[in-house]
């Protein structure tokens, strides 16, 4: 009965997981310019990754390899939003240059425009 | 089955992922482009790892989950001090 | 995997190569893992995604970040590639299939060391003891390649400031490996992920005995740690936090022990680098033996990587 | 089964292909450098793809698991690939001794100066 739930909840959890997974990596393609893109980005990270990782933890059980895996949740909770923070802030300190320097790679990343405000 | 239902939502999404670094128009894209599939590449390899009966290979995406984080500062870095008084984005026109 | 070759052919059309190499060696390790290299993956994990793709940015970083534009359709090349390709194809035809068990490759020495590495070596990860105990003389080889390799690096540009002749402009702004002071969030990080990391590049190499992992792979993780220090603390603290003789006895010494190693064993009585001789039970002999020439590696290549990589940061100033 | 069994060794091929053109119809040194690099994966892939045999699983022995993955390529290839780093490093070092001498890395340009000197 238990593992019965086990087994559900992890279906759960590693389909829906893997849903975000889709989700943000559509969003990624989709969105119009670099900040939001880094939203969709952050889908997978965190709520991509997270539940599948929890998912698999329901299978593991309480072994090593469980710990394993809530080693690299934590890690990857701690440095994904780092990453994410250190690019924005390049993109914003470096990125705002193009759009003033002339209209030469408008027709590449005009997409670009709105985040420049 | 339901690992299998994983892998193949993972690859999808890494599919799309590659499809932004090679389009990505700014450096930035490329980049978030090239973390994202980092991250997916630890999901995946910790989802193959439960496919295939022997997950004690998770150390591999232990270490991707650290490395990842390593390159992407270095990328960034790179760029963020490099490209000062030029136009960034504008090199990668290659396509 | 057909997605990852996918995304390795349309690689070369692509400027920012860079970057898509490191997107390259991800796909490349994940597609190391479906075919069972777990320990091969691991190094590409830990080489391949690190510490190349930074070495090649720091090298970008020195020269130029512009190919000139010019027509890359060259007709010859693209023939002879074709040529060579459809030789080799033609070649693969006599190959055995993919996944077939009964390929020339499975029969020879493969069986052997899987039957009798256990029983010989007590090391579960088979390919850990063909590594360090059944292919030795090889892996003594290849650590000394790295150590030369870093030497090289060293004397081709680890002295002197380099004088600009020409290409960069000289009023360009620092390179960027200067410190990293206006990011309080990411020092914190750091400073929380860097011990982490370091118990970690341990955890790897005692552990490369029963799991994937060992040498090589540890001493690549720990030489990242310390490109993370230098990444985010500067090149200058780095030099301070691990000294310039502190990398060099490193270098050294993991072949010293290496070597070293062997030679114990060629006074212990038994061959160059048969470990069978290090204690009374060969069997515990030869762990310990693998055990030591992991170490021997982990430390030459966690020497050369530091090096190599405080070389390439250091140029700018 | 004669068509598919030899995909692997194809696309190996194709990377080889791919790696071999970006060396010789660059002149972009850094760009050769990252030909020579997929170059050497398309010799690991193959290698590694010679290894694998079906239904095997990776060369750590633990019971259960009778068939395992041939380990020796696992070994050539490992050390390979830490030695490829090591002189891909050494490479990258000559280029950069190349840029302080002649002060660019396109190959043509180079030999331009070779021959006016």
């Amino acid at each position: 009965m238990v593992a019965l739930i086990v087994d559900v909840l992890s279906w759960a959890l590693i389909l829906g997981g893997g849903a975000f997974c889709v989700i943000g990596a559509v969003g990624m393609l989709r969105m119009p310019d670099v900040f939001t893109r880094m939203h969709a980005a952050g889908v997978v990270d965190t709520a991509g990754l997270g539940l599948i990782l929890i998912g698999l933890m329901l299978q593991a059980g309480f072994t090593l390899v469980m710990v394993k895996l809530a080693l690299i949740l934590v890690f990857v909770l701690y440095t994904s939003p780092m990453s994410t923070h250190a690019l924005a802030q390049s993109a914003v300190s470096t990125g705002v240059q193009p759009l003033l320097a002339d209209g030469a790679n408008n027709q590449k990343d005009k997409e670009d425009e709105p985040s420049k405000t | 089955m339901m690992f299998a239902a994983g892998t193949l939502a993972v690859l999808v999404s890494m599919a799309l992922a590659l499809a932004r670094a090679l389009l990505g128009p700014t450096i930035y894209d490329r980049i978030m482009a090239v973390n994202s599939f980092g991250t997916l590449t630890v999901i995946l390899i910790a989802v193959i790892g439960f496919l295939s009966d022997r997950p004690s290979f998770l150390d591999i995406s232990l270490v991707y989950a650290l490395i990842n984080f390593i390159t992407t500062i270095a990328i960034m870095k790179f760029f963020k001090y490099n490209r000062i008084g030029r136009r960034s984005g504008e090199d990668l026109g290659g396509l | 995997m057909a997605a990852a070759a996918i995304g390795m052919i349309r690689l070369r059309n692509l400027f920012a190569v860079v970057m898509l190499s490191g997107i390259f060696s991800l796909s490349a390790a994940a597609l190391y893992v479906v075919l069972d290299a777990v320990d091969v993956a691991f190094t590409e994990a830990s080489v391949g995604a690190g510490i190349a793709t930074v070495l090649m940015l720091s090298t970008l970083a020195l020269t130029t970040t512009e190919e000139a534009i010019k027509d890359h359709r060259n007709m010859s090349a693209l023939v002879v590639v074709l040529i060579a390709g459809a030789v080799l194809i033609y070649g693969t035809l006599d190959m055995p299939f993919y996944g077939d068990p009964m390929a020339p490759i499975h029969l020879h020495v493969a069986p052997l060391y899987l039957r009798d590495s256990i029983v010989a070596t007590g090391v579960p990860n088979v390919v850990t003891s063909v590594l360090a105990s059944y292919r030795g003389y090889d892996t003594l080889g290849e650590t000394t390649v790295i150590f030369t390799a870093a030497a090289s690096v060293m004397a081709l540009i680890g002295r002197g400031r380099r004088k600009v002749k020409h290409g960069v402009p000289e009023g360009a702004p620092s390179h960027g490996y200067s410190s990293m002071k206006p990011h309080p969030i990411l020092r914190v990080t750091a400073k929380l992920l860097i011990p982490a990391i370091l118990i970690y590049a341990f955890y790897v190499q005692a552990h490369g005995d029963f799991g994937p992992g060992g040498g090589f792979q540890a001493g690549v993780i720990f030489g990242s740690t310390f490109i993370l220090y230098a990444l985010i603390f500067g090149v200058d603290n780095t030099r301070i936090a691990i000294r310039g003789w502190v990398r060099r006895t490193m270098m050294a010494s993991g072949v010293l022990i290496y070597a070293g190693t062997g030679v114990a064993a060629l006074l212990l009585g038994g061959n160059f680098l048969d470990y069978s001789a290090l204690l009374h039970d060969p069997v515990h002999g030869q762990h310990l033996g693998i055990f030591l020439v992991e170490l021997g590696v982990g430390v030459t290549v966690s020497g050369s990587m530091i090096t190599i990589f405080l070389i390439f940061a250091g140029q700018d100033r | 089964m004669q068509f598919p069994g030899l995909f692997n060794y194809w696309i190996a091929i194709v990377l080889m292909m791919a790696g071999f053109y970006m060396v010789m119809a660059h002149g972009n040194l850094i760009k050769k450098i990252v030909g020579l690099n997929v170059f050497q994966v398309s010799v690991f892939v193959f290698y590694i793809s010679m290894s694998k045999i079906k239904g095997g699983t990776a060369p750590i022995l633990e019971p259960g698991f009778e068939v395992y993955s041939n380990p020796l390529p696992s070994v050539l290839i490992l050390t390979a690939i830490v030695v490829g780093v090591a002189t891909t490093a050494l490479a990258l070092a000559l280029i950069v001794r190349i840029h302080d001498a002649y002060g660019t890395i396109e190959e043509d340009e180079i030999n331009a100066q070779e021959s006016e000197s």
